[in-house]
């Protein structure tokens, strides 16, 4: 049940908040969650999930509450206080990842593959 | 026909169960001040609580899912955390207005000193909250609390002029003898009797003990739409009652004894008798929906099993919160502080943190995730919006107006 | 809805994260107060585990609070160095508006306070084992 | 940051709807205040003892609102005494209080006949209520017209 003790484990609580710098240091946001996506190997009944990409905000404004994800999703007075406040979000393919310091929690990522939500 | 008793029922307890000690006291006081000058607040509310409880219903129905849930899940654990502070300090204080309100009901009706009777009552309530089943707490105190119909009754008895009762409820401004700063104070009280944040967190709750399904939906809605104006109605009619008999001589409510005098004065000994049964079923059930309300809010922002549809010992942390918020209601009560004027913080509180709890569900009754087809439509967003924005008027404007008035002095 | 279906991809925090785990037999287990990530071999991180409990709230919620809500649950705690409560992901067969588990998780780190409070308090109060009715 | 900024701009408008008053004005008001609290309960304890002269309200019922009106105007009373009357207003101060004690003391006489269920007794009080009533809407009237 439990990891093999040779596997690193990290809590997904590290990632999220971590701050985000491109390759020449220039401080690009925040993590501000994490897309998952179904991997090959089936765990029990379910596919695992690995960590596909990043969703990065220029600021520490909370959470998207799912408006990030449809076009559609009203009410329309929310939909654009949330849409305005995180207008700079953009989403980085874990690829783009360069390094991952953990203890710092800081990321340096490919900051020309970042694109829109 | 089962299913019409169903529904029949559903909406009887939505009325009987809909005014508490919040709002027996709150429009007793607003229409012995403020004549019918308030009742568009109270209009203005119930259609928000209708609302924001069909929301909640909604997504407890379609999703299985509480409103506290969705408090943690969208607001996250610091923010939703912070929010479980406010909310159940708020929903605590009600729970202690509801156990002073049953003790002032019995002292009424006894003259035993409500002192004694607060922690005869606090006892009663939690082996209520122990022992009986959730649907039957509903039921037996939702079809007595229709005795406050009588109120209504007294207004008719009164004979009042109804052309001038409708004079004042159009006229939108404070009377003579009181000021704009006061006025805006209790309107925002109103509006905080009417949408207590607890009776979403009991409705929705509610919902997911009794195993609603989609289908339970058109049901759910009647409840609602039907049985929570009609509810509405009866607070009108306690203002109006007090507007009748205690503005013209100068009597302000300050208490329950008070709020029971007009019904003596219109009907005499049996319309006081059932007027004080309507108090005692009002506060008793509310008392219980509050105290649930405490643990279910604390239950679900840490995802402990709650609910009365387990054993007690299955959900034992929450039977733990149960115990604990009586005793600590008992407690405060038994300091000698004055329920009724618990009662009118409470409600003021309630405005303070109504935005706690709209907020998130509006946005969760949005998520095509949670609610696939049965997201908001139209009207519901448009109301909920404007629902929204008021709230979050009333909750900035709460204590404001409430340091500026001495709390509507 | 259908968590199942393949292909469906998930916002850790917004789907997953706070969410109320439930057992097979509806009973409601915690909520998801952490997920654990291993990193395979590739350097990609997969979910491994949902974790639960103050000891991992804690650290969420972060300041002097999370750090007490910590502290005081090492205290509790029997053993020297407590490890949260874990539920594998194997262990996860749906995720909807909840996280639905395949089996009953029967690790004491899960829910060690519910059956403190049980076995001390509640369960010690007569009528505690009546049917739900 | 910004909440906090939108209740002092609140507090500081609605702040500005209440009117000064000066020392004197204070004190007059606070009198003004406390009679016409005292009134609201005399009027209570009145329709209370014309209910139970007619049998349409429980004894139990009347003793307890009837006792709490007696308890309120000793409140009253008392907190109005606690005010230092500013030079000048001892004449306000000394018929103000000895109108609210004649009140206390007309109610607590329909609280004793209320309990003893004395019909006489009530019908004594209730004149003796109604006779404090009216003292108080004339003191009323004397406090909101101005000076004396």
């Amino acid at each position: 049940m439990s990891p093999s003790e040779a596997a690193v484990t990290h809590r997904i609580s590290d990632l999220l908040g971590a701050s985000v710098a491109a390759r020449d240091g220039r401080e690009i946001g925040h993590v501000n969650d994490l897309r998952l996506a179904p991997g090959q190997a089936v765990r029990g009944v379910h596919v695992e999930l690995v960590v596909e990409g990043l969703i990065v905000s220029d600021r520490h404004a909370g959470s998207m509450l799912g408006y990030d994800r449809r076009a559609e999703q009203g009410p329309w007075l929310v939909r654009a206080v949330v849409r305005r406040l995180h207008r700079n979000a953009r989403y980085l393919p874990w690829s783009a990842v360069d390094d991952m310091a953990w203890t710092d929690r800081r990321i340096t990522v490919d900051a020309d593959k970042l694109m829109p939500l | 026909m089962k299913k019409l008793f169903a529904v029949a029922l559903g909406v009887l307890t939505a009325i009987g169960g809909f005014v508490d000690i919040g709002d027996l006291v709150t429009n007793a006081v607003v229409g012995s001040r403020f004549g019918m000058s308030l009742a568009w607040v109270v209009v203005v509310g119930v259609l928000g609580i209708c609302v924001f409880a069909e929301m909640s219903g909604r997504v407890a129905a379609v999703s299985g899912r509480a409103t506290f849930d969705l408090v943690r899940e969208r607001l996250g654990p610091r923010v939703g955390l912070a929010n479980l502070f406010a909310s159940m300090a708020v929903t605590l204080l009600t729970f202690t207005a509801e156990i002073g309100g049953v003790a002032l009901a019995l002292e009424l009706a006894t003259s035993v000193n409500e002192l004694l009777w607060v922690p005869v009552a606090g006892v009663a309530i939690w082996l209520v909250l122990w022992r009986v089943r959730f649907s039957e707490v509903e039921n037996i105190f939702g079809l007595m609390g229709l005795a406050l119909i009588v109120f209504a009754v007294a207004v008719w008895q009164l004979g009042p002029d109804w052309g001038d009762l409708w004079a004042q409820a159009s006229s939108p401004k404070p009377p003579a003898e009181e000021n704009w700063g006061t006025y805006s104070y209790y309107a925002v009280a109103l509006f905080g009797a009417a949408m207590t944040p607890y009776e979403v967190f009991f409705f929705s709750s509610g919902g997911v003990e009794e195993h609603w399904k989609t289908d339970d939906l058109a049901t759910m809605r009647s409840n609602v739409f039907v049985g929570f104006p009609l509810g509405g109605m009866l607070s009108l009619a306690i203002a109006a009652s007090t507007t009748l008999v205690l503005l013209p001589v100068g009597v302000q409510v300050d208490t329950l004894g008070q709020v029971a005098l007009p019904v003596a004065v219109a009907l005499g000994k049996i319309g006081l008798a059932v007027a004080l049964l309507g108090f005692f079923a009002a506060t008793f059930g509310a008392a219980c929906e509050t105290g649930l309300s405490v643990g279910y809010s604390l239950a679900q922002y840490f995802g402990w099993q709650w609910g009365k549809f387990v054993r007690p010992r299955q959900a034992a942390r929450f039977h733990l919160v149960l115990l604990l918020s009586t005793i600590l209601g008992i407690a405060v009560l038994l300091t000698t502080v004055d329920p009724i004027k618990v009662t009118e913080y409470s409600v003021v509180f309630s405005a303070v943190a109504l935005p706690l709890t709209y907020f998130p569900i509006l946005v969760v009754a949005n998520d095509p995730d949670y609610m696939g087809e049965h997201v908001n439509g139209r009207l519901a967003n448009g109301l909920g919006t404007v629902y929204l924005v008021l709230v979050l008027v009333a909750s900035m404007a709460a204590i404001p107006l409430m340091l500026v008035t001495k709390a509507g002095q | 809805m259908d968590g199942t279906v393949a292909g469906r991809r998930y916002d850790a925090a917004l789907n997953l994260l706070d969410r109320q785990i439930i057992d097979p037999d509806g009973g409601l287990v915690a909520n998801v107060d952490d997920l654990e990530l291993t990193e395979r071999d590739d350097g990609r991180l997969v979910v491994t585990a949902l974790l639960v409990g103050p000891g991992v709230l804690g650290p969420r919620l972060g300041g002097r609070l999370g750090h007490w809500t910590v502290a005081v649950w090492r205290r509790l705690c029997a053993e020297e160095n407590p490890k949260p409560g874990r539920i594998d992901a194997a262990d996860i067969s749906r995720i909807d508006s909840g996280v639905h588990l395949a089996a009953r998780p029967d690790d004491r780190g899960v829910d060690g306070l519910e059956r403190w409070v049980d076995e001390h308090l509640i369960g010690r109060i007569p009528g505690a084992t009546h049917e739900p009715e | 940051m910004a909440r906090a900024v939108v209740v002092l701009a609140a507090v500081a408008i609605l702040g500005g709807c209440v009117t000064p008053v000066t020392g004197a004005g204070t004190y007059r008001a606070k009198a003004l205040s406390s009679v016409q609290a005292a009134i609201s309960e005399t009027e209570t304890t009145r329709i209370t003892l014309q209910g139970v002269e007619r049998g349409r309200i429980f004894g139990p019922t009347a003793d307890v609102i009837v006792t709490g009106n007696e308890t309120a105007l000793g409140s009253i009373a008392a907190t109005l005494g606690s005010v230092q009357p500013p030079a000048g207003n001892d004449r306000i101060r000394d018929e103000t209080s000895q109108l609210l004690s004649d009140a206390e003391d007309a109610v607590a006489a329909a609280r004793i006949a209320v309990r003893r269920s004395d019909a006489a007794g009530i019908r004594d009080a209730l004149t003796e209520v109604q006779k404090v009533t009216k003292q108080l809407e004339r003191a009323e009237q004397a406090l909101v017209s101005g000076p004396s």
